[in-house]
C-alpha cells in the first residue's frame, strides 16, 4: 500500500518535472525573437548572422526539433540546465549559490510563521467569536489584503530609514570584508526581510489553522474529553490541537511553495541575494535559461514538500495508511 | 619602506618646532588654505595646535598626516546598482576580457573629458607616451617602466602583445565552448601584428590607416591589459573563474562577499600617483532609492546610479547636509528619435525632415528635468566631440511646426480635419499612422515615454499623425520591432556621439544594413574615405561634409543629452571635481579624492 | 449585527469600485495619458493627487486604474471558478477513470509553481490585459477543482440525486439541476477569494513591470513611483494612494469572502493560497 | 413526589435555548425530573424532542452561548452555578456520559486505552501504567475481547459496537454515581444492540442511569421509570410498567401504536419547530383526542397514578 502510493507520487512528480521542462522547451522555441540573437544583443549592439549561426550550432539549435527535445529533456535530468545569460556560468551553479541565502530567509520565516500561525490560529478558533478572535481575525485579513511588495516598501522606509533600526539592504555590513561573515550581522540584516515574509505567510497559516480548529472544536470527541472532566487547556492542547494540525501538514507545504513567490518581492526590495532577486533580475533581462532553472528548482521544491508531507502525514494521523487517497 | 615613513614623520616633527599658530579650518583637518592639500607647514601648525590647544584629535591629526604625506588613509564606500558591478565580475571577463573599469586593471591609454568645444585629450595609463607614423599605419607605445602586477611580476611589453593575441585567438566565434566569444576583440580588429622591440616598447602594425587608434583603445570602459603569466594557460575564458584579480592598477583586489560587497586596497607598488584612499569598498544595492537612503544615512560615500542619478533625485539630494553633487556635462545618455529609412513613411526624406522640425526638445527637457540639454547639432554632441562639430549644421532641426507642415505639403501629404482633429493623409491618400515601440535603450528613467508624450502633442495634435505605442516589447524582439516600424527611440549610454568616426553608424555596413536602414551612396563613400586617411585637415573636411548630408537626409533626430549626476559625502571626502573622466575614469576619480574626516579612518 | 455592517461595507466598497471603473471617463478630470501640468507637482486644486514624472494627473490614473484591477480580478476569477467548477463536477460526478485521470492531472499541475510560470509566460509573450486575466484564471483554476469535487462527491450520493436518477434523468440534467446548485455557494465564495487573490497578483505583475503599459494600472503606478524615487523625493501622493486603493478593495473582498463563507457553512473551509 | 433528599439528581424548571439567526430554539422548556439512586430512568422521545440537550445540559456540555435557566441539583448542589473548575470534578467522576455518535466521539489520534486512562489519571490520580491496567480491566468489563491488545489500538480499528462499549468503559472509568447514556444503541444492528442492552442491565445495578433513547422497547427492557419528551417538554413520566403498559398521554399512546408489533400506526403530522411552538398543548395539532381548549391552554403535569404524571387536558 505504502509503496504503491509513494510510487504513484513519484510518477506524478516525475511527470510534473517533465512537463515543466517541456513548457520551458516549448517557450524556448515559441518565444518571439531569437534566443541567440538576444544573447548576443545583451553583449553587443549587433548580432552578426554568422555569429548567430555559430552559436546555433554550439547550442544544437540546428538539429531536428525532436532530437533537440530529447537532448533537452535528458540534459534537464542530468542537471545540465544550460548557461545563464547574465552570469555566464551554469544555471545550477548560480541557483546553488543563491539557494542558501533564500533558505536563510525562508526557513526562519516559515518556521516562525507556522508556529505563530498555528498558535494564534488555534487560540482564535478555539475561542471562536470572542473579542480576541475577532480582533485577530480582522487584523490577519487586513495584513493579507496589503500587497506584499507595498508592505515590504513601507517596512523598509519606516524601520530602516526613518527609525534607523536596521540596515537598508544587503546581507552583511562592510566590516565583513575584514572579519568575515558574522552570523549575528547576517541576522541583523535578515530581520526586516524575515519580518515581511513572516507577515506574508503567517496570515495564511493562521487562517487555515483557525478554520481547522473551528472544525475540530465542534467534534464529538472534544465533548467526550470535556465530559471526562478535562480542563479546557488540556482539551485544547491534547485533543483539539493534534487533530486540527492534521490538515495543516499538507497546507503548510502549499504555503511553502507560495513563500517562494513572496520572496521575489521581498528579496528585491531588501537587496537580498537569494533566488527571489535572481528571478527578478532574470525577468528583467529575459534570461530564459536562468528562469527555466528557477522554475525547475521551484518545482523540485514543491515535489520535495509534497513527498515530505506524504511521509509525515501517516506519522501524525494513525488513520492514514499512506494510500487512502480521498 | 617603513624607514621612509619614519623619516618623513621626523621631518614633520622638525617642522612642527618651527611653526607658528594658525587656526585649523574646516575640510581636511589641518588644511587652512582650502586647496585640499595639507602642506607640511599646515600640518606642522596642526600638530602644534593639537599639542597646545587640543583642537584636533589624534585621529584627525593622523588623517592630516596621511594626506600630507600622500599615504593612503581611510575607507571609501561606493554603492553600485547590481552585483555585476562588483569586482569579481566574471561576466565581464568572459565577454570582454579583464575589465578596465574595475580599479584593478589598466589599459594603455584612457580618455580625458574634453572641454566644451575643445580638442580631445588622452591620458597615459600603462603607456607613458605614444606616437603614430604619418600614414597612421603604425602605432608605437612607450610603456611605463616601474609598473608591476599586484603579485610582483614586472609588467612588460610582452603582456600587451599577449593581450592582443588573446583577443585575436578568443575573439573568434568558432572558438570552442559556449560564451568564448570575447566581444572586445573588435577593438583589435584592425591590428595586423604586434611587435615588442624591447620590454617597454610596443609597436602595433595596422591593417589599414588608424588615425584614432588611442581613441579605439580607450572607448567604452577601455581595453585592459591581461597579465600574461596568469592567462597564458587559460583556453576558455568562459570556464575560468579568476579569484586573484592580478592587475596593475592603483588598487589591488582585497576580498569579496559574493553578491553584496567587494574591496580593493591601495597598491603600494603602483607606478603612478598613489591614491589617497586606502580602501575602496563597493557595496551593492539593487535599488537606486536604497542607495540614496544609504548615502543620506552615511552608509556609503558615493553613488552614481546606473547611468548617473536621475536629475530629480540629484536635485533632491543637493541640499542635504554633508552631501555634494557632481555633474558631468552630457555624461549620461543621449537620446534620439530614429527613423527606419526603408519603412513607409520614413522612406520619404521630406517626412523625416518635417518631423525633425516637430520635436519640441525644450518641452522634453522640461519633462525630464535638470541636466537635460536640447541637442541642436547633427548627431555629434558638442560637449564630447568638441571641434569636430560642423557649426554650419547647428540649429537645422529647430522646432518649427509651420516648416514641418511645409515639408509635408511638399511631399504630397495632405493635412485635413476629421471630427475637429487634424488628420494627415499620406501621398497615397490614407491616414498616416506610426507605431512606436517602447523599451530598448531609451527606456531608462522612462525617457522613451516622456519623448512620446511630448511628440503626441505635436505629431498627433498638430500634424495629424496617429501614434500607436506598442506594448513594451522585450529586448529580444526589440530589434525586430524597430526594423518594422518607421520611428523608434534610441538612447546611447556613454560617449557614442563623440567622434566623426562614429558616424559610420549611418554607413551601410558590409553586412548590408545599419541601425537606421539608411543608405546614402555619397555618405558611404565618404566614410570609407574617412577611414583611410590620417590627414587631420582632410578628416575634418570629410566630417563636416558627413554632417551636412545627415542634416539634409535626417536618418535620426537628436533630441537631448543628459548630464550625469553623482552624489557623494562631501563631509568625508573632498576633491571630487578634480579630474572627472568618462568611462574608465572612475579609477582616476578614486585616486584623486582625499579623505576629509577622521571618521573614514576609523571604519577601515 | 456587527457582521452585517462589515458585509454591507464590503459590498458597498466593491460596488463603489465597480461604479468608479464604469464611470472613469466621467469622473477622471483628465486623460490619464496626457501631459496636464508640470511634472511631479504636488497636490493642488487642479491635480488632487499631483502629477507624475510624465506630468500626468495621478488622480485620473488612479481612477482609470480601477478598471484594470477589477478586470484582472473578476475576469480571472470568473474563468478560474467556471473551469474549476466544471472540472470538479464532471470529475466528482462520474468518478472512476475520469476522476482518477483528473486527479492525477491535478497532482501534476499543482506541482508546477504557478506564479513563477505566470511570470515567465507574461514576460516572454507580453500578452494584453485580457489574456493575462485568462491565463491567471486558467492557472488558478486547479485548486478550485479539488474543492468542488469533494463537495460533489457527497452530493452525488445524496438521496435526491439518486432519486432523480431513479426517475430516469440524464447525467447532464442531474449535473445541471441538482449538483450545480449544490456547489454554487461554494463556487461563489471561491470566486470572491480568487478575485482578491488575482487582483493582488495582477498588481504584482504591474509592480514587476511586466503588464501592458498602455493600460493604466495601480501596480505600474507603484512601480513607476518607486522607480522614480517617490520614496526619496517624499512624493507620498504618488506612492501611497495606489497602494491604499489595492488594499481597500482587497480588504473588502476578503471580508466579503469571509462573510459569505460564514453564511453558507460556518464550518466550511475554503482553501486559500 | 418523593422527598428531595432521596433524589440523586433533581432537575427543576430547566429551560435551554439556543440563540440562532432565525430565533431562539427552545430545546428544553421547564423540564422537571429526578433520578433516584440505583434506578434507570428511560428518557424517550422522537428525534429533536430535546432529550440529548437535556443530557448535555446536566453536565454543562452545551455551547457557551446557550441560555440555560432553572436548577440542576446533584446531591443537593446546583450544578448550573458551580464554578467551572468544580464542574470539571463532577464530570467523569460523579456523572459520566456516553455521547451519541460513538463513531466520532473517540479521538482518532489516540489509542482507546490512552483515552480511557486519561480520565482515571485525572480523577483517581493513578500512575500511567496503573491507569492503563485499569483501562484494560474496564475494556474487559464492557466485554471487549482481547482487551490488552485492543487498548493499544486506535478507534478506527474498532467496530461500531466495540466503540460503543469503549465509550461506556470511558464513562464508567471513574465509577460515577450517575451514568447518562445518550442513544447508545443508535445505528447498531440487532445483535450488537442486544449486547449493549445486556451490558447496561449489568452495570445499572451499581449506578443510576439516565438512558436516553427513541427506542421504546430498549427503554422498556432497561428502565425502572420512564419519561417521555415531546417538543422540549416532559409529557409523561412514571414507572416503566405504568407508562408503557398503560400510557396516559395521547402522544405516548401514539408512540406505542407506531411500534411494528402493535400495528405500526404512525402519528399523523410532524414534530413542531422548536422556534415557533404551537400555542396551548404542543401536541394538540397532531392529537386525535384534541378538544377546542387544547390549542388555547397549556396543560400542566397531572398525576394520573402513583408517581405517574401526564401533561394533558384529558386529566385536568
Amino acid at each position: 500500500m505504502n509503496g504503491i502510493y509513494l510510487l504513484k507520487r513519484l510518477i506524478t512528480s516525475f511527470a510534473a518535472f517533465c512537463i515543466a521542462v517541456t513548457i520551458m522547451f516549448a517557450l524556448l522555441r515559441l518565444m518571439p525573437g531569437d534566443y541567440i540573437t538576444m544573447y548576443l544583443e545583451a553583449i553587443y549592439r549587433y548580432a552578426p548572422p554568422d555569429v548567430v549561426e555559430a552559436f546555433n550550432h554550439v547550442y544544437g539549435l540546428d538539429r531536428p526539433i525532436l532530437e533537440q527535445y530529447v537532448i533537452y529533456l535528458l540534459d534537464a535530468f542530468r542537471g545540465n540546465w544550460g548557461y545563464s545569460f547574465i552570469y555566464k556560468v551554469p544555471v545550477l551553479t548560480v541557483i546553488g549559490e543563491r539557494l542558501v541565502w533564500t533558505l536563510i530567509l525562508l526557513l526562519p520565516a516559515t518556521i516562525l510563521a507556522t508556529l505563530a500561525g498555528i498558535g494564534i490560529g488555534a487560540y482564535s478558533g478555539w475561542r471562536r467569536g470572542s473579542k480576541t478572535d475577532i480582533a485577530l481575525l480582522n487584523s490577519m485579513i487586513i495584513i493579507r489584503a496589503i500587497p506584499s511588495y507595498w508592505l515590504a516598501l513601507m517596512i523598509l522606509i519606516i524601520f530602516a530609514y526613518y527609525l534607523n533600526l536596521f540596515p537598508l539592504g544587503g546581507y552583511v555590513d562592510t566590516g565583513a570584508l575584514t572579519t568575515g561573515i558574522d552570523p549575528l550581522d547576517v541576522a541583523n540584516h535578515a530581520v526586516l526581510p524575515v519580518l515581511t515574509l513572516f507577515l506574508f505567510s503567517v496570515t495564511g497559516t493562521y487562517y487555515l489553522m483557525r478554520s481547522s480548529m473551528l472544525m475540530t472544536a465542534g467534534e464529538d470527541y472534544i465533548t467526550t474529553a470535556r465530559a471526562k472532566g478535562l480542563d479546557e487547556l488540556m482539551i485544547l492542547r491534547k485533543h483539539a490541537l493534534k487533530n486540527a494540525m492534521l490538515p495543516m501538514v499538507t497546507l503548510i507545504t502549499f504555503e511553502c511553495a507560495g513563500m517562494i513567490t513572496g520572496s521575489i518581492f521581498v528579496e528585491t526590495i531588501f537587496s537580498w541575494p537569494g533566488l527571489g532577486m535572481l528571478t527578478y533580475k532574470a525577468l528583467a533581462v529575459r534570461d530564459l535559461p536562468l528562469l527555466q532553472g528557477i522554475l525547475l528548482i521551484d518545482t523540485l521544491f514543491v515535489i520535495a514538500a509534497n513527498i515530505a508531507a506524504d511521509l509525515i502525514y501517516p506519522l501524525v494521523d494513525p488513520r492514514v495508511q499512506v494510500g487512502d487517497d480521498a | 619602506m617603513t624607514g621612509r615613513y619614519i623619516q618623513k614623520i621626523l621631518v614633520c616633527c622638525a617642522v612642527l618646532l618651527l611653526a607658528c599658530c594658525v587656526p585649523a579650518a574646516a575640510g581636511i583637518p589641518g588644511d587652512t588654505d582650502g586647496d585640499t592639500v595639507v602642506s607640511e607647514k599646515e600640518l606642522a601648525t596642526a600638530i602644534l595646535d593639537h599639542l597646545t590647544a587640543g583642537r584636533l584629535s589624534a585621529d584627525e591629526l593622523s588623517l592630516a598626516a596621511h594626506n600630507s604625506l600622500h599615504l593612503p588613509y581611510g575607507q571609501l564606500v561606493v554603492a553600485v546598482a547590481g552585483d555585476r558591478y562588483l569586482i569579481p565580475a566574471t561576466s565581464y571577463i568572459d565577454q570582454k576580457g579583464v575589465p578596465a573599469d574595475s580599479l584593478i586593471y589598466e589599459g594603455l591609454v584612457t580618455k580625458l573629458r574634453p572641454k566644451e568645444g575643445g580638442p580631445k585629450e588622452y591620458l597615459g595609463w600603462l603607456a607613458e607616451r605614444w606616437e603614430s607614423s604619418d600614414d597612421a599605419m603604425t602605432w608605437t607605445f612607450y610603456l611605463v617602466r616601474n609598473a608591476a602586477w599586484h603579485d610582483g611580476t614586472p609588467f612588460t611589453s610582452a603582456d600587451v602583445r599577449f593581450t592582443y593575441e588573446y583577443f585575436r585567438d578568443h575573439g573568434n566565434p568558432d572558438a570552442p565552448g559556449a560564451g568564448a566569444y570575447l566581444v572586445n576583440s573588435a577593438i583589435f580588429k584592425n591590428v595586423a601584428s604586434v611587435e615588442c622591440p624591447d620590454d617597454y616598447t610596443v609597436v602595433f602594425h595596422m591593417k589599414s590607416c588608424a588615425p584614432l587608434f588611442p581613441e579605439t583603445l580607450a572607448t567604452g570602459p577601455g581595453i585592459a591589459v591581461f597579465p600574461a603569466h596568469i592567462w597564458r594557460d587559460i583556453d576558455l575564458p568562459s570556464t575560468y573563474i579568476d579569484t586573484a584579480h592580478i592587475g596593475t592598477g592603483p588598487f589591488a583586489y582585497g576580498s569579496t562577499i559574493p553578491g553584496t560587497l567587494s574591496k580593493v586596497t591601495a597598491y603600494e607598488g603602483y607606478h603612478g600617483e598613489k591614491p589617497y584612499v586606502r580602501e575602496v569598498v563597493t557595496k551593492n544595492y539593487e535599488d537606486e532609492d536604497a542607495q540614496i537612503l544609504a548615502l543620506r544615512r552615511g552608509d556609503v560615500d558615493f553613488i552614481s546610479g546606473e547611468f548617473g542619478l536621475s536629475p530629480r533625485k540629484a536635485e533632491a539630494l543637493k541640499d542635504a547636509p554633508g552631501i555634494g553633487i557632481c555633474r558631468i556635462p552630457s555624461g549620461g545618455q543621449a537620446f534620439e528619435v530614429a527613423f527606419t529609412s526603408d519603412v513607409y513613411p520614413a522612406t520619404i526624406p521630406e517626412f523625416r525632415r518635417a518631423l525633425s522640425h516637430a520635436v519640441n526638445r525644450e518641452r522634453v527637457c522640461w519633462l525630464v528635468g535638470e541636466g537635460a540639454r536640447p541637442t541642436e547639432t547633427v548627431f555629434l554632441l558638442p560637449a564630447l566631440a568638441g571641434d569636430q562639430v560642423n557649426p554650419a549644421t547647428n540649429g537645422l532641426f529647430s522646432y518649427d511646426i509651420a516648416e514641418a507642415k511645409r515639408q509635408l505639403a511638399r511631399a504630397g501629404f495632405n493635412l485635413t480635419e476629421e471630427n475637429g482633429r487634424p488628420v494627415l493623409l499620406g501621398p497615397d491618400g490614407k491616414p498616416v499612422e506610426i507605431t512606436i515601440p517602447l523599451a530598448g535603450k531609451a527606456s531608462t528613467n522612462a525617457v522613451d515615454q516622456k519623448i512620446v508624450a511630448v511628440l503626441k502633442e505635436d505629431w498627433e495634435g498638430k500634424l495629424g499623425i496617429r501614434i500607436v505605442e506598442t506594448p513594451q516589447v522585450d529586448d529580444s524582439v526589440y530589434l525586430d520591432w524597430i526594423a518594422k516600424t518607421a520611428v523608434h527611440f534610441d538612447g546611447m549610454p556613454g560617449r557614442w556621439h563623440e567622434d566623426i568616426d562614429r558616424l559610420d553608424n549611418f554607413q551601410r555596413s558590409p553586412l548590408g544594413e545599419n541601425y537606421y536602414h539608411f543608405d546614402n551612396e555619397t555618405f558611404n563613400g565618404l566614410i570609407t574615405e574617412l577611414k583611410s586617411t590620417a590627414d587631420p585637415d582632410k578628416r575634418e573636411e570629410i566630417g563636416f561634409e558627413l554632417q551636412e548630408i545627415l542634416a539634409e537626409e535626417v536618418p535620426c533626430i537628436p533630441v537631448f543629452s543628459q548630464d550625469a549626476f553623482m552624489a557623494y559625502r562631501s563631509d568625508r571626502f573632498v576633491g571630487w571635481d578634480a579630474a572627472l573622466l568618462g568611462g574608465g575614469g572612475n579609477i582616476r576619480l578614486f585616486s584623486e579624492i582625499r579623505p576629509a574626516s577622521a571618521e573614514v579612518g576609523l571604519r577601515a | 449585527m456587527h457582521k452585517k455592517i462589515v458585509l454591507a461595507a464590503s459590498l458597498g466598497i466593491v460596488f463603489a469600485y465597480c461604479a468608479v471603473a464604469l464611470l472613469a471617463p466621467v469622473i477622471a478630470p483628465y486623460d490619464p495619458h496626457a501631459i496636464t501640468g508640470a511634472p511631479l507637482s504636488p497636490p493642488d486644486r487642479d491635480h488632487l493627487l499631483g502629477t507624475n514624472d510624465l506630468a500626468q494627473d495621478i488622480f485620473s490614473g488612479l481612477i482609470w486604474g480601477t478598471r484594470a484591477t477589477l478586470l484582472l480580478g473578476f475576469v480571472g476569477a470568473a474563468i478560474a471558478v467556471t473551469v474549476g467548477t466544471a472540472a470538479g463536477i464532471v470529475s466528482g460526478y462520474y468518478g472512476g477513470l475520469i476522476d482518477e485521470a483528473v486527479m492525477r492531472l491535478l497532482d501534476v499541475a499543482m506541482t508546477i509553481p504557478i506564479f513563477p510560470l505566470l511570470l515567465i509566460l507574461t514576460t516572454f509573450f507580453r500578452p494584453g490585459i485580457y489574456l493575462i486575466a485568462v491565463l491567471m484564471g486558467l492557472l488558478g483554476s486547479f485548486q478550485g477543482v479539488r474543492l468542488i469535487r469533494s463537495q460533489v462527491l457527497s452530493l452525488a450520493v445524496a438521496d435526491f440525486v439518486v432519486g432523480t436518477r431513479a426517475l430516469g434523468a440524464g447525467d447532464g440534467y442531474i449535473m445541471a439541476r441538482h449538483i450545480l446548485p449544490g456547489v454554487l455557494p461554494l463556487a461563489g465564495v471561491k470566486f470572491v477569494t480568487s478575485a482578491q487573490h488575482f487582483m493582488l497578483i495582477g498588481i504584482g505583475l504591474g509592480f514587476l513591470g511586466i503588464t501592458d503599459p498602455s493600460v493604466v494600472d495601480w501596480g505600474q503606478m507603484i512601480n513607476r513611483a518607486s522607480q522614480n524615487g517617490a520614496m526619496i523625493l517624499g512624493l507620498w501622493w504618488w506612492l501611497i494612494p495606489p497602494g491604499l486603493a489595492v488594499t481597500l478593495i482587497s480588504l473588502a473582498l476578503a471580508w466579503l469572502g469571509y462573510a459569505c463563507e460564514d453564511e453558507i457553512n460556518p464550518r466550511l473551509r475554503v482553501m486559500r493560497v | 413526589m418523593t422527598a428531595m433528599s432521596d433524589a440523586l439528581l433533581e432537575v427543576r424548571g430547566l429551560k435551554v435555548g439556543f440563540p440562532t439567526p432565525e430565533g431562539l430554539v427552545r430545546a428544553s422548556d421547564t423540564v422537571d425530573l429526578e433520578i433516584y439512586p440505583r434506578e434507570t430512568l428511560g428518557l424517550i422521545g422522537e428525534t429533536g424532542s430535546g432529550k440529548t440537550v437535556l443530557g448535555m445540559a446536566i453536565l454543562r456540555l452545551l455551547q457557551p452561548n446557550t441560555i440555560i435557566e432553572g436548577e440542576i441539583r446533584y446531591r443537593g448542589r446546583d450544578l448550573l452555578s458551580l464554578p467551572e473548575a468544580e464542574m470539571q470534578r463532577v464530570r467523569g467522576r460523579e456523572i459520566g456520559i456516553v455521547l451519541q455518535n460513538s463513531g466520532t466521539s473517540l479521538n482518532p489520534v489516540y489509542t482507546v486505552g490512552t483515552q480511557i486512562a486519561e480520565a482515571v489519571i485525572l480523577h483517581q490520580g493513578l500512575s500511567g501504567p496503573d491507569a492503563r491496567q485499569r483501562a484494560v480491566e474496564l475494556l474487559d468489563a464492557v466485554g471487549i475481547p482481547d482487551p490488552v491488545r485492543m487498548a493499544g489500538e486506535y478507534p478506527h480499528r474498532f467496530s461500531g459496537g466495540m466503540r460503543e462499549r469503549a465509550l461506556i468503559a470511558t464513562a464508567l472509568a471513574c465509577r460515577p454515581n450517575l451514568l447518562i447514556a445518550d442513544e447508545p444503541t443508535k445505528g447498531l444492528d440487532a445483535v450488537t444492540k442486544r449486547g449493549i442492552v445486556d451490558l447496561f442491565s449489568e452495570i445499572d445495578r451499581d449506578h443510576s442511569v439516565l438512558f436516553i433513547t427513541h427506542d421504546i422497547e430498549t427503554a422498556g427492557d432497561l428502565a425502572t421509570r420512564v419519561a417521555v419528551m415531546y417538543a422540549g417538554e416532559i409529557v409523561e413520566i412514571g414507572g416503566a410498567e405504568e407508562v408503557l403498559g398503560d400510557p396516559a398521554h395521547p402522544y405516548t399512546r401514539g408512540l406505542l401504536a407506531s411500534l411494528p408489533e402493535r400495528g405500526m400506526q404512525p402519528i399523523p403530522g410532524s414534530a413542531p419547530s422548536l422556534i415557533t411552538l404551537p400555542s396551548g398543548c404542543r401536541f394538540s395539532p397532531r392529537c386525535g383526542c384534541a378538544v377546542e381548549n387544547c390549542s388555547r391552554e397549556h396543560p400542566g403535569l397531572v398525576e394520573v397514578g402513583s408517581g405517574h404524571y401526564a401533561r394533558c387536558m384529558l386529566y385536568d
